[in-house]
């Protein structure tokens, strides 16, 4: 699904990735983690398109999709969600997810203008489907509220039905469950085991060990820019360097 | 939808009457400008509201507009009607053009390079003279005229101008309610986070840009033939700031707001004049206290002030 | 006799440059601290020139009293302007701070034209009018006036940003004003203190550059504008760049209208200062910055 | 906020500011000038004369019984704002006839509004295209540019001095001197080997200069109004530039003189009599006119009068004559306005026609030179 090969990333003389190297397979969902500074946010925003790698490439489905920007990105399937939830906070809910159903419309800056008589059918398909991935997400009850007065936890809920909205094959997810309450973090390991099962594959960056442990199908651990093991949550669990690697080496 | 619709509908009618109020005084003539300056207003809230991107060099789209359509009629002779579209589309593929450097920048250097164009565009109507007569201006431009009749006096002219805007404002009403329109919010809002979900960003922003100096400039030919002279000071980095502050005062992404900025821009130099010299502190003032007491613009405090009213009302009541 | 020429339009351009780079300066220091795009700056660049005059004219003060008056009562205008505008702003949008100083400005203005008519008047040079010589190019007193006050003033610019306890604090709170405000420094202040710092410089400039250019109550519109550019070549910093940054608007000016047009020197410039944008977006010195998600 | 109680507030302001004390109807005169704004230089002296003047004029019982009223607006120097208050005065106050406005753009722009409403016009503006074709309800006040040109190269030609370099500011004033100067330096066998212009809120000209002080030029033409000029001479002399100097009737005023400094020395321009109105001949027609208007200007407004305020000056006696003489309707106004003769007025000796509505001969301009701080004719 996607191959992730010898991915450098040079800031400045930084060397914050260096040649790392994994593939994902379709509808799994794969965990990335690492200490802090480990370049796992950085791996995201290359994979997604916002930063392009120094060397190295990304393929999505046989395709290389090394330095297109992320626009080109969502209608080949790939979408992805924020670290600190990035919303679009003057619109509502049900906006926001219509939004998430660019790629998948048509009408163009005339058409929506002038009012052509389509475009009153296809707006009525964002918005039914919209709404569909509001009662996926289970905020329906929120449709019409502006986004950003959404409490911390239904945004999170509300990025990943926008992400949805996109129809996408493959999302990426940074740290979903920083900030949430235990409940929600349940919550949100029930919505992503959903995700999976409807054929999407999952990729994400976590910190919460156990929510990791608990849903992955693999995990890829990166360690100061490198990837330092790879494996089932069981095989990381038992991997001495990446226990030294949390723990430190003393 | 349907709400929008009865809105666009009252508008329209309050519009249409409201000549019936003045008497074809001098007001109207004033109204006319207030239509000019609201297509103005729309056409920026659409880049700056919508798209949240700021244009501090709006007047010159509008002064082109202007030029082109007062040239090719007054030195050219051709067909007004012919030339509008012509004006406009052209001004609106030059914004095209320069959209796409240009709206690479983000932020002051956003304001500063649109601050640019606009003086460089003012610059070359004041040198130019062969084509634009320079600073002195050119006149003898046609007034519109459909068959027989001609849009010569204050009240044709209103209609005229009106008719135009009310169409700007329905079709933009359209667009900020349609999929176009919430990318367009979105951007504004979290460019990143639209761009992954598959809006494009940066030609999504580059139409809106050119679509705003094609109003613009349709606005500009208007303004030329209704004023029949044309000269280079209209079109100068004030006029620019004034459309800024129309559309914020009135309230940013509101297509009514930019009626009310407008129409209270244009309206409160009439009012001010009985102040004399102490006009320009009046308006300085209000500005700032407009900006300090109106955070969000006449279109969202107006509504509040007089809910709040009410309540006071019903609560001294009660009592 | 075009070498002669050229060095005569590059004095010029550096001292009509050294000019706006004191203005620019002046707009980065509010901006670095605030993030305000002030546009009421040229109006105290006025002020400073204007009551100069006031204070010579009407009190009947020598000039090197009247300068430091003048500058007084400049500053204290500016803290005046940051209370009573800025401070009680309640959604301080950057488009709202905009347009709240153009509306300061065009209070300011029309305050002034009350005040002392619409009169354009000249200030008495420094150092009298004998033009001096360089090369068979000619520069006038007042010219080294602007130099070395500008120097001086970004000489102090630097000390105090680098070395006092305040200007640290500033630029801490440049950096980022919320830590800034959790480690304890008074971010409010130093706003007030911005917009101390800068509309001091920004009388300082008016007044130096009054003998040359002559002064009026709406000189402030046109020097603020380059002043804006000047600070936006420099990246927006409030050193050295930004003095380069007037310097090279104020060459290119000089340069276009005596080497290519007259009438089309500000075009010139303007289009220059557009490709520079366009090939280096985020400023000429600035370096640039990834965006963080 | 609805129309209705826009259109209420307004009518309550007009109807404040016009109530009139006059019992017998008062005849209404408009007055359109630049009070504030770039070319404020204009428009007050030319409103601070012209309320002087009606005030004078009702001060001793009017015109014919009949009192003047004065309704002025300041238009800002903007075009747009001259249009709405032209077709304001003519709609809401009703005037008679309009004076002004000051500059040469607001006046074109508001002719096609007084054509079309049949409202005689006198404009101050100095741009010969007002009057040039004559239009049926439009006259002028202000020395066309094209007078002030020719009695510039006429002195040129009589010092043999034939290659000449323009610098002109980039307004409409500094435009159509500009036109003028090219126009009219073939007549006079003059060539221009340099054409520069500078910008109005331009603060240093040197690099202007040096090119003209690099070309072969006899003599320097500026032509704008203040304070460019007064930057030019001092960057002039910065520059030690030799070459003669010449300015426009744009800076005739001691204020040039204030600005400029020394640098002013040795400065020409042409200039309305009333810079020098004590030192003509008493021969001279205008002079009993032009004493009058600097000791009233002096009286009322402790400054000194100059050409500017001298525009409106003689619109309004103009206008006062041609009511004398019969004219008490916009179209009679006209059309004793048009029958002018010999009216001595502040800018010269009007005589209006048919096909002249400009009025004025080129001994409407004496040409004067700075000495010591103070205007000389020149012989």
């Amino acid at each position: 699904m996607l191959e992730v090969s010898g991915i450098t990333q040079i800031f400045g003389g930084v060397t914050a990735l260096k040649d790392v190297s994994f593939s994902i397979a379709k509808e799994s969902i794969t965990g990335v983690i690492g200490p802090n500074g480990a370049g796992k946010t950085t791996l995201f925003n290359i994979i997604s398109g916002i930063y392009t790698q120094t060397s190295g490439t990304v393929v999505l489905e046989g395709r290389n999709i090394s330095g297109l920007p992320p626009e080109r990105l969502a209608p080949l399937g790939m979408v992805r969600t924020f670290q600190n939830i990035e919303l679009f906070s003057s619109m509502t809910v049900l906006e926001n997810v219509m939004v998430g159903m660019h790629t998948k419309s048509s009408s163009g800056l005339l058409a929506c203008s002038l009012k052509m008589p389509w475009t009153f059918k296809e707006e009525a398909r964002i918005r039914d489907n919209a709404m569909r991935w509001l009662e996926f997400a289970e905020i329906s009850d929120l449709a019409g509220t502006v986004a950003g007065n959404l409490p911390f936890g239904k945004g999170r809920m509300l990025e990943i039905a926008r992400a949805l909205a996109a129809d996408p094959k493959i999302i990426l997810m940074d740290e979903p469950a920083a900030g949430l309450n235990s409940q929600e973090t349940l919550g949100l390991a029930d919505v992503i085991k959903k995700i999976r099962d409807m054929g999407i594959t999952v990729v994400l960056v976590e910190h919460d060990m156990e929510l990791v442990m608990d849903i992955c199908d693999r995990i890829v651990v990166l360690n100061l820019g490198s990837k330092l093991a790879e494996g089932t949550p069981r095989e990381i669990q038992e991997n001495g360097d990446v226990v030294a690697a949390y723990l430190g080496d003393e | 939808m349907k709400k929008e619709l009865f809105k666009f509908l009252i508008f329209t009618v309050l519009i249409l009457v409201a000549p019936l109020a003045f008497k074809g005084g001098y007001l109207m003539n004033v109204l006319v400008f207030v239509g000019i300056n609201t297509m103005l207003a729309i056409a920026l809230n659409l880049l700056l509201g919508y798209c949240g991107q700021i244009s501090l060099g709006h007047a010159g789209f509008f002064g082109l507009g202007a030029y082109l359509s007062g040239i090719l009629t007054a030195t050219h002779g051709l067909n007004p009607w012919l030339v509008m579209p012509l004006a406009a589309g052209l001004v609106g593929l030059l914004a095209y053009l320069i959209g796409f450097p240009i709206l690479k920048l983000k932020g002051h250097y956003l304001a500063m390079a649109t601050l640019g164009m606009g003086i460089i565009i003012y610059i070359v109507f004041n040198e130019s003279v062969d084509y634009t007569g320079g600073p002195s201006g050119l006149s003898g431009i046609p007034a519109l005229s459909i068959g027989s009749t001609s849009f010569d006096s204050d009240v044709k002219s209103y209609y005229l101008v009106w008719a135009f805007t009310l169409g700007v404002c329905l079709f933009s009403l359209n667009l900020a309610n349609s999929r176009v329109g919430r990318a367009l919010r979105a951007i504004h809002d979290s460019e990143i986070a639209a761009r992954v979900v598959g809006v494009n960003a940066r030609e999504l922003k580059v139409r809106i840009f050119a679509l705003s100096a094609v109003i613009s400039a349709l606005a500009g030919c208007l303004y030329a033939h209704t004023m029949t002279f044309i000269s280079p000071a209209s079109f100068g980095f004030n006029f620019s700031v004034e459309l800024l502050t129309m559309v914020v005062i009135g309230g940013l992404g509101s297509i009514y707001g930019s009626f009310l900025g407008a129409a209270l821009l244009t309206l409160l130099p009439e009012f001010l004049r009985a102040a004399h010299d102490y006009d320009i502190i009046i308006y300085g003032g209000l500005l700032m206290v407009m900006v300090m007491f109106m955070p969000g613009g006449l279109v969202r405090s107006v509504p509040d002030a007089v809910r709040k009213l009410v309540r006071l009302k019903g609560g001294a009541g009660n009592a | 006799m075009q070498l002669d020429q050229i060095l005569q339009f590059a004095l010029s351009g550096l001292s009509t440059g050294a000019i706006y780079a004191l203005i620019g300066i002046g707009f980065s220091i509010i901006y670095n601290s605030t993030g305000i795009i002030n546009f009421a700056q040229g109006e105290f660049v006025m002020l400073g020139g204007m009551l100069t005059l006031f204070f010579i004219g009407l009190l009947q003060l020598p000039l090197w009293a009247a300068i430091p008056c003048a500058v007084l009562v400049c500053t204290l205008a500016g803290m005046l302007f940051e209370r009573l505008a800025i401070r009680p702003l309640r959604k301080p949008t950057p488009i709202n701070l905009v347009i709240i100083t153009i509306g300061g400005s065009i209070f300011i203005r029309g305050l002034s034209m009350l005040l002392w008519g619409k009169d354009t008047h000249s200030l008495p040079s420094f150092s009298g009018d004998e033009p001096i010589t360089i090369a068979n190019a000619t520069i006038l007193p007042q010219h080294l006036w602007i130099l070395g006050i500008t120097l001086v003033i970004i000489g102090a610019n630097k000390f105090f940003f680098y070395h006092t306890i305040s200007g640290k604090a500033m630029r801490a709170c440049s950096y980022n004003s919320r830590a800034a405000g959790l480690v304890g420094i008074d971010v409010r202040r130093m706003v007030l203190f911005s917009f101390v710092i800068s509309s001091a410089m920004g009388a300082m400039a008016g007044i130096i550059v009054a003998p040359l250019t002559m002064t009026s109550y709406d000189v402030g519109i046109m020097l603020g504008l380059k002043g804006f550019c000047a600070a936006i070549i420099g990246g927006m910093s409030s050193g050295i760049a930004t003095v380069i940054g007037g310097l090279i608007l104020g060459i290119l000016e000089s340069l276009g209208a005596g080497l290519i047009s007259s009438g089309y020197k500000d075009a010139i410039a303007f289009i220059i200062l557009l490709l520079i944008l366009f090939i280096r977006p985020q400023g000429l010195f600035g370096k640039a910055e990834s965006e963080r998600v | 906020m609805s129309f209705k109680r826009f259109f209420l507030t307004f009518t309550a302001f007009t109807m404040l500011t016009s109530v009139s004390a006059f019992a017998a109807a008062p005849i209404k005169i408009g007055a359109l000038f630049a009070v504030t704004g770039p070319a404020a230089f204009l428009g007050e002296p030319e409103r601070n004369t012209a309320k002087m003047v009606i005030e004078e004029i009702n001060r001793a019982g009017g015109v014919k019984g009949r009192k003047l009223e004065l309704v002025v607006y300041d238009t800002a120097g903007d075009a747009t704002k001259a249009v709405q208050l032209a077709t304001k005065l003519i709609k809401n106050d009703k005037v008679s006839a309009i004076i002004g406005p000051s500059t040469t753009g607001e006046s074109m722009a508001v002719i096609p509004v007084v054509e079309k409403e049949r409202i005689p016009l006198i404009s101050c503006s100095a741009g010969s295209k007002i009057t040039d074709p004559v239009k049926k309800w439009v006259f002028k006040t202000a020395q066309n540019d094209a007078l002030a040109v020719g009695r510039i190269y006429e002195q040129l030609q009589k010092q043999k001095l034939t290659v000449v370099a323009l610098l002109t500011v980039s307004d409409g004033f500094g435009a159509s001197g500009r036109e003028q100067l090219k126009a009219q330096a073939g007549k006079y066998g003059i060539t221009i080997v340099s054409d520069d212009t500078y910008g109005p809120k331009d603060t240093d000209m040197t690099a202007q200069l040096t090119k003209i002080r690099g070309s072969r030029a006899q003599a320097i033409i500026c032509w704008g109004t203040n304070p460019g000029p007064a930057v030019i001479a001092k960057n002039a002399h910065q520059l030690g530039i030799k070459t003669p100097l010449y300015m426009s009737h744009g800076v005739s005023s001691k204020k040039f003189i204030q600005l400029a400094g020394d640098a002013a020395e040795g400065i020409r321009l042409p200039s309305g009599k009333v810079l020098v109105a004590d030192l003509l001949p008493n021969s001279d027609s205008q002079k009993k006119s032009l004493l009058e208007f600097v000791k009233d200007y002096q009286k009322h407004y402790k400054a000194e009068g100059d050409h500017f305020g001298g525009h409106a000056w003689d619109a309004v006696m103009l206008l006062k004559n041609a009511i004398e003489r019969g004219g008490d309707s916009p179209a009679s106004i006209r059309e004793k306005l048009e029958k002018t003769t010999q009216f001595h007025g502040v800018g010269g000796t009007f005589t209006y026609s048919a096909n002249d509505h400009a009025g004025l001969g080129k001994d409407a301009f004496v040409l004067v030179e700075v000495r010591n701080k103070d205007w000389v004719i020149v012989k």
